[in-house]
């Protein structure tokens, strides 16, 4: 047993500091620090810099455009990244790539792949539907075969950054008279054809990330079909898989620690401030010691990857009790603001554009972050869905 | 001992309830929150029509001569719809405020206006470095030959920008929090030296902070008596807390049935998501709360309408006690609604919303949680 | 909507206060108020006193020996006897008391209510067996009609008290082909009848109330079916009912709250006293206003049933919260103790006699009574059972 | 960065996982816990030709020279099967004292009777006023020509009436709660002045309130050096702690365990009650602190080896993290087992018990949380 990392590691470590000291952009930083959400441009910007360095896609094989980072190096980078506010990679890294370079043609990976890389397309995700929420087996969007086109038809819900997107990676379903799971196929569908139509749904925190996209009659070639048809579901949960990576946001809850502390030091209660209050200060001591048994239960379980372990329920554990303690370090954040928690910033309406400058400079993204991040126990799988697969797979 | 409702009583809650329920569908709250006064003036001349903004007023004044009790009727209605009318800040608040301190002379001025509708208030009682502390007072108001000149920043005004007129607590003379020489001002919006940041809520109202540089302020301007209005504000703040719980007892309610209807009828893996038992135990245990929080609010009304010693202590207590049952409620609910509970186009965020609000809202539970434990240490 | 008591049950109130100060022995008092079970004798002992004021089944008409309270003078007694820390009443005045008189022979009545009142039987319920606890209609336990006779075989488990009874009123099932709760009937069995062994099941708490009940061919007459046969079930849910009056159990809890005061103020902490601790405070606090909202929803509900409504899912909500408020404030006890809360006086071990004399006097009792206590959310229909209870109604 | 075992640390583990399954199945520490010792001298004999006994200490005193991770594997281990032989309070505490502050002499005398399995150790270093506190030390030892006479209350000591020896904190100078002027005596039990009220504890083991009145001690007495072993004892408590939090880990697991396969089996309603969703997730609950535990007691072990400076923080925060899960395991498991949960005769109250006292245990969830709260100030 052994905590400390090897001096390669270490070296690394300092590598990706250096990096990010000198090419993240500071505005970037900032909004991320905020918890505000960094625009699609700005994005764009970044990942041009990150591709620059060659480090746009660790998870990818090299031959592809990879880092080649052992899985040491990906938690430290990943951590490092967190640290510093650096923007989260996007679908097309996490969640298509993987799927095309398992499943994909060689002509897909060859044209897709580069294009991601270059942020020349920018990727959204269709999955969730109207019914079929945590439930994809449910979903209902037809795709019919139509010569060498699919015409699809159906409505996606929660597509986040659908308004952004050039293309969208979806599941259909191609044959309805199959059960439940099969029968979904998994197609690339480019956003400027005729028949799709976004609205866009606006959340508790009036901010615009999420959206329902409509599809008429849309044509999408044959080609377009990833892997064999009706098998989607099976790359799909590959993806699930996927997404569960660096779920625990120990950085992101250490940033929130940091951001907590120096607000309460800050706040005036009566002679004091209001980190002098024994009962606020007792609540992020026990978040504190709860954030330190989550880093070393990932420090753990990334143990028992590098031992060649597969890893699936540690995932769920580190989400739950990830997300738990970001919301206890985001409920802490709105209190400590007192009355200025309640004044919102709200981009829908006719408001002061100096309008932020209200209240103390810290408080600025704090209620949107908590309202955005209420979502953090229902989106990417319920934190109730995460305890039935815990249970099943444990109690069977 | 009875917590039943006297027919009279009855009657003003179904107004009420009828109201909502014809005025307040989801879809006309939400013309109304993007309206730019942020409430509907038709509704608030209805809201004078019916009488209810004569009820907690001395006949003498035009009022109906109501207790706490009936207030918290009003406001539990009122809360089941997420009613934007500036009822809290002007008929309890301000109204309570100026039935507290003011001369009889001003109180015969003023509050028929409010009765008949004439008339919105705004309380600016908060500065940026008080926090909860109504005593927290650095905003100045010196004396001059005909009157005084008012200094200072008052922050996170409810209604500040769409009031008629703004009652300011301000320092007539003693040291910052001292709990001697609190006067308290009625202004108007014009003067010259007032000026506003405005903005909205997270609860969708609009509120302001105000910045006063040298106004000069008649002598009529004050309500009331020089330097002793400290103990009004406080016992205006409790009964804007009682009303406030009511308010919450009321959108607790009313979520709590939302919730029901949806998980009745919303289905995954092919059944009703109510009938998964966890979440069923969750929805219970929302109730639950909700029921405590009712108990608890009409306790204290009718302790303050009683004037009973308890009063102190159960205004914390209540505040308390509602502010983390609303959370409970208010979290609890956009859950149960999985991604539907987390978007602005759908009902039950808003309940949430202003639910978080009211917890923060006039001191959140800590703050009353120290109050309790100070009154309890003096008791 | 008023608060105020009447002056009569004001009067009546100090009439209570007045009976239990004059009447309740200190020493079964000081037992019951260090949370230690009071022993058979002394409560024959208590009971024969409160038989004598004619005070011993408040909730029996008064033509069978009850006190014709209201229903607000029965509340006000309740919390007058808790508060005084009075023992509570046993179950022959609780439970069979009540179905006697609603659903037994004129026979039955004239010979076991009277001798219930006057302390000469004490009685003992069996319904729970293994394989039958939150669930009895599971219940296995056979009589078997034989002439003038049934011949009883079977189990019951966490028979309290079994060790005193004199008799037990017992569920068994006459109708094996029955379905579920079909089939069972209630009946009274003297336990001195051959064929009856008792043994005891010992506590968490190392004490000795629970019991295993062997039946062995044993002999009833069946003169002591109560009701029809095969209509036990309905009897039984009839007695459930009744169970759950004063659940709430707000002037224990107010008893514990005292208690922690007097605690919290004497235990050295460093320079101050426990008390100062603003955490250990702010958890007490947090109690005590919880604790409020209980005793308003129990006078709420007693409100309600004055007007004449039935209460049915306020006894579970009061139930719940009471037992969770109970169980806060036992642990907050023990954690007062520090390291004194470790010692564990127990009846079993080979100890001095003296034994209790370590440790600060207030010690007494408290550990004891917080194993005992953690069963507050299982006997009696476990939380999850009244939440699923709650459930059902609720949201059907 | 490595969690797992090297092949010699899995070698121990497994031995004594060995010995738990043959020697320790629940009816047998029954028999155990309620003989004269409420520990079998036959184990103890077994820990010595294991060596279990010898590995924590220098090899020159006959010792392994194993670290605090060879420790805490044992101890995890003995937590599954709630082992009731004295290696926390002779090995870890005794020998950790002993190893810390005794002078070579004493060490060559005493560490090879440990062992060998022919000393056993009790420490006694907490005050009925004391409450966690180890500075918190009145029991005085005062200067005489030949030794010291020591007088005072020592309470809870554990295996304070089965120890061979007992090792006594005692004043030399400084006023109450100095943090100077603290020592540290190792006597018999028969000393003249020497007085013990023995009694039970809550999780079955013997435990002792000790009364010293003017005890003569010879100047051999004195471990180590005079008026310095509050480091000491504040060392040897990191380890003990360390050692707590990895048996308590292994007793969630044991919980965990024997509540999954209780629900998997007992049928309510005509199912096994682990099909219940609400009883699920309680258990899915119970099961990732005892992974939060476990996180926190392998990296503190580590800590504690390696010295870390970050270790003193650490320590408090694995006794806050490991006490609060234990309390939601123990609590679990026998809230899961309903009725049967509640009883002596059925293992899982045990682990309830044991899990409850070692939250207590070295100073609980609120003594930790202060100093964790003061060593980040100062850090």
């Amino acid at each position: 047993m052994n905590l400390v990392f090897s001096e390669a590691d270490l070296a690394f470590q300092q590598e990706v500091r250096n990096f990010l000291v000198q090419r993240l952009p500071v505005d970037i930083r900032d909004r991320c620090a905020c918890g505000y959400i960094v625009g699609n441009e700005d994005l764009i910007r970044w990942q041009k810099i990150l591709n620059e360095q060659g480090w746009m896609a660790p998870n990818w094989p090299v031959e592809y455009g990879g880092t080649g980072w052992s899985l040491t190096q990906k938690y430290i980078a990943a951590r490092e990244f967190a640290s510093a506010c650096a923007p989260l990679p996007t679908f097309g890294i996490t969640m298509l790539g993987p799927v095309l370079i398992a499943f994909g043609s060689d002509a897909q990976k060859a044209r897709y792949l580069p294009r991601i890389l270059r942020s020349d397309d920018v990727w959204c995700q269709g999955y969730s539907e109207p019914g079929a929420g945590s439930d994809l087996a449910r979903l209902k969007t037809r795709a019919v075969r139509d010569g060498d086109q699919y015409i699809v038809n159906g409505q996606k819900l929660w597509t986040s950054y659908a308004h952004w997107a050039d293309m969208m990676f979806c599941l259909v379903r191609t044959d309805p008279d199959a059960k439940a799971q099969d029968g979904i196929s998994f197609i690339l569908i480019d956003m400027k054809i005729p028949g799709i139509e976004i609205r866009p749904i606006i959340g508790l925190d009036m901010g615009h990330t999420l959206n329902e996209v409509f599809l008429e009659d849309v044509r999408v070639p044959v080609e377009n079909l990833v892997g064999e048809e009706n098998k989607g579901w099976t790359y799909a949960k590959y993806l699930l898989q996927k997404e569960r990576n660096f779920v625990a946001r120990v950085a992101q809850s250490r940033h929130l620690v940091a951001r907590l502390k120096i607000i309460a030091a800050e706040q005036r209660v009566g002679d004091g401030h209001l980190i002098d209050s024994a009962d606020f200060k007792r609540r992020l001591t026990s978040l504190e010691i709860d954030l330190r048994a989550l880093e070393y239960s990932e420090l753990r379980y990334l143990s028992r990857e590098l031992h060649g372990e597969k890893i699936g329920l540690e995932s769920s554990i580190l989400k739950i009790k990830g997300s738990e303690i970001q919301q206890g370090l985001k409920k802490l954040l709105v209190e400590s603001l007192g009355m200025y928690s309640a004044p919102y910033e709200n981009d829908m309406m006719p408001i002061d554009s100096d309008y932020l400058s209200i209240g103390p400079q810290h408080m600025q993204g704090i209620m949107a972050e908590h309202l955005y991040g209420r979502a953090a126990t229902i989106f990417g799988g319920s934190n109730e869905i995460q305890r039935n697969i815990l249970a099943r797979q444990l109690l069977r | 001992m009875d917590f039943e409702l006297s027919e009279e009583q009855r009657l003003l809650r179904d107004s009420i309830d009828r109201f909502v329920k014809s005025e307040y569908p989801f879809s006309t709250r939400q013309e109304i929150i993007f309206s730019t006064l942020g409430y509907s003036e038709k509704n608030w001349k209805l809201f004078a029509e019916m009488g209810w903004l004569a009820l907690p007023f001395d006949a003498q004044y035009g009022g109906f001569d109501g207790s706490p009790v009936e207030t918290a009727i009003v406001m539990e209605a009122l809360g089941r719809g997420l009613v934007l009318e500036p009822y809290l800040s002007t008929v309890v608040m301000g109204g309570g405020l100026l039935a507290a301190v003011a001369s009889h002379d001003q109180k015969e001025r003023l509050i028929p206006q409010i009765v008949a509708g004439e008339l919105t208030l705004a309380v600016a009682y908060l500065e940026p470095q008080s926090r909860f502390d109504p005593a927290d007072v650095e905003t100045s108001a010196k004396s001059t030959a005909d009157g005084f000149v008012l200094s200072g920043h008052k922050c996170v005004v409810y209604q500040g920008c769409t009031a008629d007129k703004i009652i300011v607590s301000a320092r007539t003379h003693g040291a910052d929090r001292s709990r001697e020489g609190i006067s308290l001002f009625i202004l108007d919006q014009d003067l010259q030296g007032v000026s506003r940041k405005d903005y909205k809520t997270l609860d969708g109202q609009w509120a302001s902070d105000f910045f006063f540089s040298d106004v000069n302020l008649p002598a009529s301007a004050l309500l009331g008596q020089k330097g002793v209005a400290l103990e009004a504000i406080e016992s205006a703040l409790d009964l804007v807390i009682s009303a406030v719980c009511a308010e919450a007892v009321g959108a607790m309610a009313a979520a709590n049935d939302i919730t029901r209807d949806y998980i009745r009828v919303r289905e995954q893996f092919g059944v009703p998501i109510g009938s998964f038992q966890v979440l069923q135990h969750r929805w219970v245990d929302m109730y639950m709360e909700a029921e405590m929080a009712k108990s608890m609010s009409d306790v204290l009304a009718m302790r303050l309408r009683d004037r009973d010693e308890d009063s102190a202590l159960m205004v914390a207590a209540t505040k308390v006690r509602v502010g983390k049952a609303g959370l409970v409620v208010g979290q609890g609910a956009t859950q149960l609604h999985g991604g539907v509970g987390m978007t602005n186009e759908y009902a039950v965020g808003h309940y949430y919303k202003r639910l978080m609000t009211i917890d923060i809202l006039f001191g959140n539970q800590d703050y009353h949680c120290s109050r309790y434990e100070q009154l309890e240490i003096v008791a």
